[in-house]
């Protein structure tokens, strides 16, 4: 019997953040239940994961990597659901120890290239590439309002789409940014409800944020389209927001009707253990999993041969969940990006 | 701007007040009246939303009734937090008190966390989504609701305090505890009313204002400032003061965020309070106490 | 009327009355002569139930009292008028009146007439009915907590130095009021520093000296022992 | 405080000692991490007993000026490329001067009006953090700090950086004894006791009270600095209200108006909330229990244990009994 | 030390109102280094008004204060306090969760200089003063029988010793003019006796001394001149024998006390 792979997961546990922290703590484990159920990777070796809480911040980060390389002497890292900590955690981690970020869409993450780090999200860039051109071409606004949140990530939102909608003859009518902190968002919303735009564009991260938005730009009485961002659908937040996201748009590497092997086991290993529903977040910490075990696996079985594992990881194709995934040299997936629509409070993907 | 907008943040901004009024009425009780910093305030609002939010969804009754539940529930529950915490530390100093408040703070909404769940939630209320036009100006029913709910609560309280028998007991034994017991007070029953009454206020806004936006187990660490905020701007133990500091603090708040930045809309209400305390140290409406 | 036998209190690890032991019969007025720090709050604290006994029974109309709470002693009509006023310095006189009247005795006089008597014997609480306690000067504060003790309308009354800061023809009011009180059938058990005026006033008298009674006797007598005249008359 | 006593003296000779072999006990860096953790607690703790303990005032202000101090440093370092030792006095001079402006403000009230006033300007001070993007970077904070620096000396792992915590929290310690066996600190205490009292002695209440909170915030501005260099990243967060409740936890648990306390308060912080890792999801409630259940039984906070158990062993020391501690009525004090 | 007979205070023409009511009216008087004067009169007469307004807590509404040559009128507090004005406070006021001697060695402020940096440095200088100020903290709570009590709590004092521990802490100060409200409030006729020596040593240290006190033993005994007030009003000064047999004096303050002056 070897001993297990033994995976550190940091993420938001408590906090403000925890909900996705859940999420994608669920996603992991569930993925980790259908490797091991099928005997594990490299002849029986078992996967084991080791949950560490950052409470979102980046100090608590540190401190959570610090101890599982330290302390808990763990064989990979999984974490950066915020680009903050994720930011701060690899200064840490780089060439130390196989480390792959997840949510965080910061440029900066993969910008140096550090040789055992990989991130799975798609950049705001390759997200606002896709969507822009469903949002010209399918959903069609003449005029857009935004309201985002006031992050790098939010910002960099409004920079990429003002400059790509525009382009495709759309009119931008303003902005507004919000606080990660606030819970009541009426008065940006009377602000944006009186610029008349078409269409308000909602870039959220945070699921109750969301949800509160969607409820409430319908209670201001707007009844123009509303266009939700890329990377933000999950369940919850549709049932949370009610019947406001009827209708809505949004974009996303997730759809439960993919097509990878991998998908339908996971699927219902997640629905056995977890009362959420399968959701983008809970799909990304299955692929962290996947990446691993799939590297560990070609690279001969050796948990520490973190050369190798790298080089495997970013020469060939790896299968997941959301499809094959592919690396580049810094260590930046390549992920597919489809079109998503609330219909009766469903996501469903939308196919031409 | 135009008149519309300018009339609608108004309004927004009057009843985000209000919602800050309904949260610090409870806490003028115990702060204000009994001299008890409660962080713990905002916990029990919180908890005033789970209960409203799970005895409509798991008994399935209508809200109103799952509200005036979840108020008698949390009443209990402080006066269970007065016996074991607030009434054994009553002559501790203050910051012990503080901190045991903290610590309860602490306990309940970590607690609350891992019982009810890490996900956001939603209070289905029948007047959440419907909309009334009055004038130019458009609310939820649910927003009316808060308004209304803020004004009786604070009228009722104001005159409890001021004329009926038990305040005057209440503000005894906030100022004197020795004399108030040597006069024939019941401490410990004033004790354990003002917490059951605060405690249950608080939840009963918890319940309000939770189908305003979604509720998840931190939601009291804002209630609680905003609560104090008000409380102190207004002045120590004056429910006119809330009253006023409460619907400033959320105009400015509103007119702020609309006019000149969102961003800044915090800060620019904590400017406020900072230019109304150094105005009138002891708050909007306060008992001057003589001269120091 | 009020028994205390074999009383200890203690602060801390420290005991400040070591088995004090009095009686004070129905109708009897009282009084308790000790200097400085001899143990004559203490021992009255206790009595009222504002410090817990660390030893010994104290009981009152023949009911124990010593595991009560203060609010249950005044109903039974033992009051207490406290050294240091203990008043609510943001309530109006009237208020402090009010609430005196609040869990006292139901007796033959009416919370009106009560209010009326207390006015009528101290006019500037009268006239000052609506200041605000902590406004007013030192011995004005004084007749607020006399005044606050009488409306519980007592059956046995304890006054902790009750003429401290009062002028002196106040406090010739005050010893009147005291003695018509006295009169009227009610019981006093009364610590005053001015023990002359005191010792006057008093049927019997409680010597205490580091927390122990080391005299006991009547008034009188003591009034003439050499050793009261120098020891706490300064003659 | 009188160190005349020999036991005393041999005491903190074994303290000293025991800390300075502490990193080589441990024998694994993530232990170092938290005996760097504890000593920047300690440290941060000790500047907010000043305004605490000493001068009997609650701030909720103070992890703004932690993180003053902290962007201080970092921005010199990282956009001017200033040496990171300098930064640390100039992060303290940072963080003083906006103490001195904010304190000569909000010092003219007291009690919990002082409390929401330091709140108050902690939020528009973290409100500007996160919005003046352009000089720190706003909610996405500074990353890249680089190492703390005394001469070739640099401070990347974590037991030369607790030598160096270790150091500067002796210092604040000592700095705090000599505060309060001298004139000035026993002006701290009238003023905390009582300020009526103390203003007609001659004390001027509120220059006494800004000479503390001044030199509160300056050596929280150092804690800061020397914060962001070691964890080198820092983010709004670091102002927000979440870390002053952590160091008024501290505080209190360790005993407000001691040295000791603030010291073993940060220890028991940063021990417990590490050892209760075991406790999985019920950690943080284990944790507020215990809080609670200590603050309950134990309200004069840790050091108070030694105090108890000194009084138990010398019974003619007093302590206040617990049943006549109300302060009186009218009386001046409070 | 100013030389006896000069004069060391002077109010003229005090006045505080009170909303409606003038608790101090139109008040004139002086007094001379190294007397003891005493100041009587009914309950709210307006002596703690007064009291108030000498130490700067509470601004006169109109009229002027000079304390040793130079005008106080409004001054703060503390400034009064450094000119050397100490004072007690009627309603008991001190450090309540410091020991006796703490007390007594923070109230020492005025006259001690070693500041936190030479404690920090532990300088010689520091070590002299401190040295000093514990030996003289204890002299002075000796001086008011509360040696004994040194590490005592004040919170943790009878009534009775907290008012003489109030003493200490004005002695502290080296006041050059000692302001007492109602010091023998609390005390028996035999300790009222030896507050009275202890005020005659406090003068004979070069202080003077005024005084506010309901017992006339003590007032009678001890006071060099006497000043009376009555709503506010100044009604009677002169010596103690005088003024306790004015008529009006008996009648408003006295009523049938005896007095033996
Ligand atoms: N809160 C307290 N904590 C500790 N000791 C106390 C406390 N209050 C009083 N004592 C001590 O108990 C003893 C008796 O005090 P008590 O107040 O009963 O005296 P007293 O006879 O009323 O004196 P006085 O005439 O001065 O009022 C004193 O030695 C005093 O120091
Ligand atoms: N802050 C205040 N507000 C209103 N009235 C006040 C205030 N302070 C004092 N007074 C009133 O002023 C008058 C004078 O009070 P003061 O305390 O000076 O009297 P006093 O001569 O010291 O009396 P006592 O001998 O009883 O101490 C009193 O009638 C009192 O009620
Ligand atoms: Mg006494
Ligand atoms: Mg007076």
């Amino acid at each position: 019997q070897q001993p297990p792979l033994r995976i550190a997961l940091i993420g938001p546990m408590s906090g403000t953040g925890a909900f996705e922290g859940q999420l994608g703590l669920e996603g992991a484990q569930a993925m980790a239940a259908v490797i091991n159920a099928n005997g594990g990777i490299a002849g029986g070796r078992k996967l084991e994961l080791l949950t560490y809480d950052d409470k979102g911040s980046p100090e608590d980060g540190v401190s959570a990597a610090k101890r599982a390389m330290e302390q808990d002497n763990v064989d990979m890292i999984v974490g950066g659901w915020f680009s903050a900590v994720a930011l701060s955690m690899k200064e840490v981690t780089r060439d130390k120890i196989i480390t792959v970020m997840t949510s965080s869409q910061h440029p900066k993450v993969t910008e140096e290239g550090h040789k055992y780090l990989f991130r799975l999200n798609a950049t705001s860039a390759m997200m606002s590439e896709f969507y822009s051109k469903a949002i010209c071409e399918r959903i069609k606004p003449k005029s857009i309002a935004f309201i985002n949140v006031n992050d790098d990530w939010g910002r960099l939102e409004l920079e990429n789409y003002t400059k790509l909608l525009t382009g495709c003859g759309i009119e931008v009518k303003g902005h507004e940014f919000y606080n990660r902190t606030d819970t009541d968002f009426t008065t940006a919303l009377t602000k944006l409800k009186s610029l008349n735009a078409d269409a308000i564009y909602v870039a959220a991260i945070n699921t109750s944020q969301g949800a509160t938005i969607y409820r409430q730009i319908k209670q201001t009485g707007y009844r123009g389209k509303v266009i939700a961002s890329a990377g933000n659908m999950n369940p919850k937040l549709v049932e949370l927001s009610g019947n406001s996201l009827e209708q809505v748009y949004s974009a996303s590497p997730f759809t439960e009707d993919g097509s990878a092997p991998s998908l339908k086991p996971w699927l219902e290993q997640y629905r056995k253990s977890y009362k959420n529903e399968p959701s983008f977040i809970a799909a990304l910490g299955a692929q962290a999993v996947q990446a691993i075990a799939f590297g560990v696996e070609a690279a001969g079985g050796d948990p520490r041969a973190y050369d190798k594992i790298a080089a495997a990881l970013k020469s060939q194709e790896v299968p997941t969940v959301m499809g094959d995934l592919r690396f580049s040299d810094k260590g930046q997936a390549n992920q597919a990006i489809h079109l998503v629509q609330i219909q009766k409070k469903q996501i469903v993907s939308v196919r031409d | 701007m135009d008149f519309t907008v300018f009339a609608q943040q108004i309004a927004n901004g009057l009843v985000n007040g209000m919602a800050y009024v309904l949260i610090a009425t409870g806490l003028t009780l115990v702060f204000g009246v009994l001299r008890i910093v409660n962080f713990a305030h905002g916990e029990f609002y919180m908890l005033g939303a789970y209960i409203t939010y799970f005895i409509g969804t798991l008994l399935g009754l209508d809200y109103i009734a799952a509200a005036a539940i979840a108020a008698i529930v949390v009443a209990g529950l402080g006066i269970a937090a007065n016996k074991l915490i607030f009434w054994p530390l009553r002559r501790d100093h203050e910051f012990t008190i503080l901190l045991s408040s903290l610590g309860l703070a602490l306990l309940i909404a970590n607690g609350g966390e891992l019982l009810f769940g890490a996900d956001p939630k939603y209070i289905e209320s029948p007047f959440a989504d419907e909309v009334l036009d009055i004038g130019t100006v458009t609310l939820t029913e649910q927003r009316v609701l808060v308004f209304a709910a803020a004004v009786v609560a604070l009228v009722a309280v104001y005159l409890f305090i001021r004329y009926s028998r038990f305040g005057k007991m209440m503000r005894a034994t906030a100022q004197n505890p020795n004399g108030a017991a040597l006069t024939g007070i019941n401490i410990k029953l004033v004790h354990a009313y003002t917490f059951a009454l605060a405690c249950g206020l608080a939840a009963l806004s918890g319940a309000l204002v939770g189908p305003t936006v979604m509720i998840f187990p931190t939601i009291g660490n804002w209630a609680v400032l905003k609560g104090f905020i008000v409380v102190i701007m207004g002045g120590l133990g004056s429910v006119t003061g809330a009253l006023f500091a409460g619907l400033l603090l959320g105009v400015i708040e509103s007119l702020g965020g609309g006019y000149i930045s969102l961003g800044f809309m915090e800060a620019i209400g904590y400017a406020m309070i900072i230019a109304v305390l150094l105005w009138r140290p002891n708050g909007l409406f306060s008992t001057a106490r003589g001269l120091r | 009327m009020l028994k205390v036998e074999g009383l200890k209190v203690s602060y801390g690890h420290r005991e400040a009355v070591h088995n004090v032991s009095l009686t004070v019969e129905e109708g009897e007025l009282v009084t308790l002569v000790g200097s400085n720090g001899a143990g004559k709050t203490t021992t009255l604290k206790a009595i009222s139930s504002l410090l817990r006994p660390s030893g010994g029974t104290i009981t009152f109309d023949g009911e124990r009292i010593d595991r009560m709470a203060p609010h249950q002693v005044i109903e039974r009509g033992l009051v207490h008028v406290p050294e240091g006023r203990q008043l609510f310095p943001d309530m109006t006189v009237l208020e402090h009146l009010e609430l005196g009247a609040l869990r006292g005795r139901p007796g033959s006089m009416g919370f009106a007439e009560r209010l009326r008597w207390v006015y009528d014997l101290f006019p500037i609480l009268a006239e000052r009915r609506t200041q605000r306690a902590g406004t007013m000067s030192g011995g004005q504060q004084q007749l607020v907590a006399f005044g606050r003790g009488l409306m519980a309308n007592p059956k046995c009354l304890m006054l902790d130095e009750p003429t401290l800061g009062l002028a002196p023809i106040i406090v010739d009011t005050l010893a009147d009021t005291i003695k018509s009180l006295h009169k009227s059938g009610i019981t006093v058990l009364l610590v005053e520093q001015r023990v002359d005026l005191a010792l006057r006033l008093a049927d019997r008298a409680y010597v205490l000296e580091t927390g122990r009674v080391v005299m006991e006797d009547s008034a009188q007598t003591l009034l003439a022992d050499p050793r009261i005249k120098t020891a706490y008359l300064g003659l | 405080m009188n160190i005349n006593s020999n036991g005393q003296t041999l005491a903190i000779a074994a303290g000293l000692a025991a800390l300075a072999v502490l990193p080589f006990l441990s024998g694994n860096a993530y232990l170092e991490h938290l005996l760097v953790l504890w000593m920047l607690y300690a440290l941060l703790a000790l500047s907010l007993n000043i305004v605490i303990g000493y001068l009997g005032e609650l701030t909720f202000g103070h992890a703004a000026f932690v993180g003053v101090g902290a962007y201080t440093s970092a921005i010199l370092s990282t956009q001017f490329g200033l040496p990171p030792l300098l930064g640390l006095p100039l992060a303290a001079l940072v963080a003083a001067s906006f103490g001195l402006v904010i304190g000569y403000a909000a010092l003219r009230v007291v009690g919990p009006q002082f409390a929401i006033l330091t709140l108050g300007f902690g939020a528009i001070l973290f409100t500007i953090t996160n919005h003046w993007v352009d000089l720190t970077r706003g909610p996405m904070g500074i990353t890249d700090i680089p190492p703390m620096a005394i001469g070739p000396l640099t401070f990347t792992a974590a037991r030369e950086t607790y030598y160096l915590v270790l150091a500067l929290v002796l210092a604040t310690a000592w700095l705090c004894h000599a505060l309060v066996t001298s004139r000035t600190g026993r002006a701290f205490l009238a003023v905390r006791e009582n300020a009526p009292l103390a203003a007609s002695l001659g004390i001027n209440v509120f220059h006494t009270k800004l000479l503390g909170f001044v030199a509160a915030t300056a050596i929280a501005g150092i804690g800061g600095a020397i914060y962001a260099h070691y964890i080198r990243v820092i983010t709004p967060d670091i102002m927000g209200v979440h870390n002053v409740a952590a160091l008024i936890i501290v505080v209190i648990i360790g005993g407000r108006g001691t040295i000791l306390g603030p010291i073993l308060g940060a220890l028991v912080y940063i021990g417990l909330l590490e050892s209760l890792r075991v406790a999985g999801p019920l950690r943080m409630v284990i944790f507020a229990a215990l809080l609670t259940g200590t603050v309950v039984f134990l309200p004069g906070g840790l050091v108070s244990l030694w105090q108890r158990w000194r009084t138990s062993r010398k019974p003619e020391a007093i302590q206040p009994a617990a049943a006549t501690s109300y302060p009186s009525a009218e009386g001046g004090a409070k | 030390m100013n030389p006896a007979g000069q004069e060391i205070l002077s109010v003229s023409n005090l006045t505080r109102i009170f909303g409606g009511l003038t608790a101090v009216r139109d008040v004139t008087m002086s007094v001379q280094a190294g007397e003891v004067v005493g100041l009587i009169g009914p309950n709210g007469a307006g002596k703690t008004t007064l009291f108030n307004m000498l130490g700067g807590s509470l601004p006169p509404s109109s009229g002027s204060v000079r304390f040793d040559g130079t005008d106080c009128t409004g001054a703060p507090s503390h400034v009064m306090g450094q000119r050397g004005v100490s004072r007690t406070f009627q309603i008991t006021s001190l450090f309540p969760s410091l020991t006796a001697l703490d007390n007594v060695r923070s109230a020492a402020y005025r006259t001690t200089r070693a500041g936190w940096g030479a404690a920090i440095l532990r300088s010689a200088a520091y070590r002299r003063e401190e040295e000093e100020l514990r030996r003289k903290a204890l002299e002075i709570l000796a001086f008011c029988d509360l040696d004994h009590r040194a590490d005592t709590l004040a919170d943790a004092m009878s009534y009775g010793e907290q008012r003489r521990l109030e003493i200490a802490i004005a002695l502290a100060a080296e006041p050059r003019l000692l302001l007492l409200d109602e010091p023998a409030a609390g005390m028996n006729p035999e300790e009222g006796q030896r507050l009275v020596e202890m005020i005659r040593r406090i003068r004979a240290r070069g202080v003077t001394v005024l005084l506010v006190e309901h017992h006339m033993r003590v007032v009678a005994s001890v006071c060099d001149r006497l000043v009376v007030l009555d709503h506010g009003v100044k009604i009677a000064e002169g010596p103690p024998a005088q003024v306790l047999n004015d008529p009006e004096v008996i009648r408003v303050y006295l009523g049938r006390e005896p007095v033996d002056a």
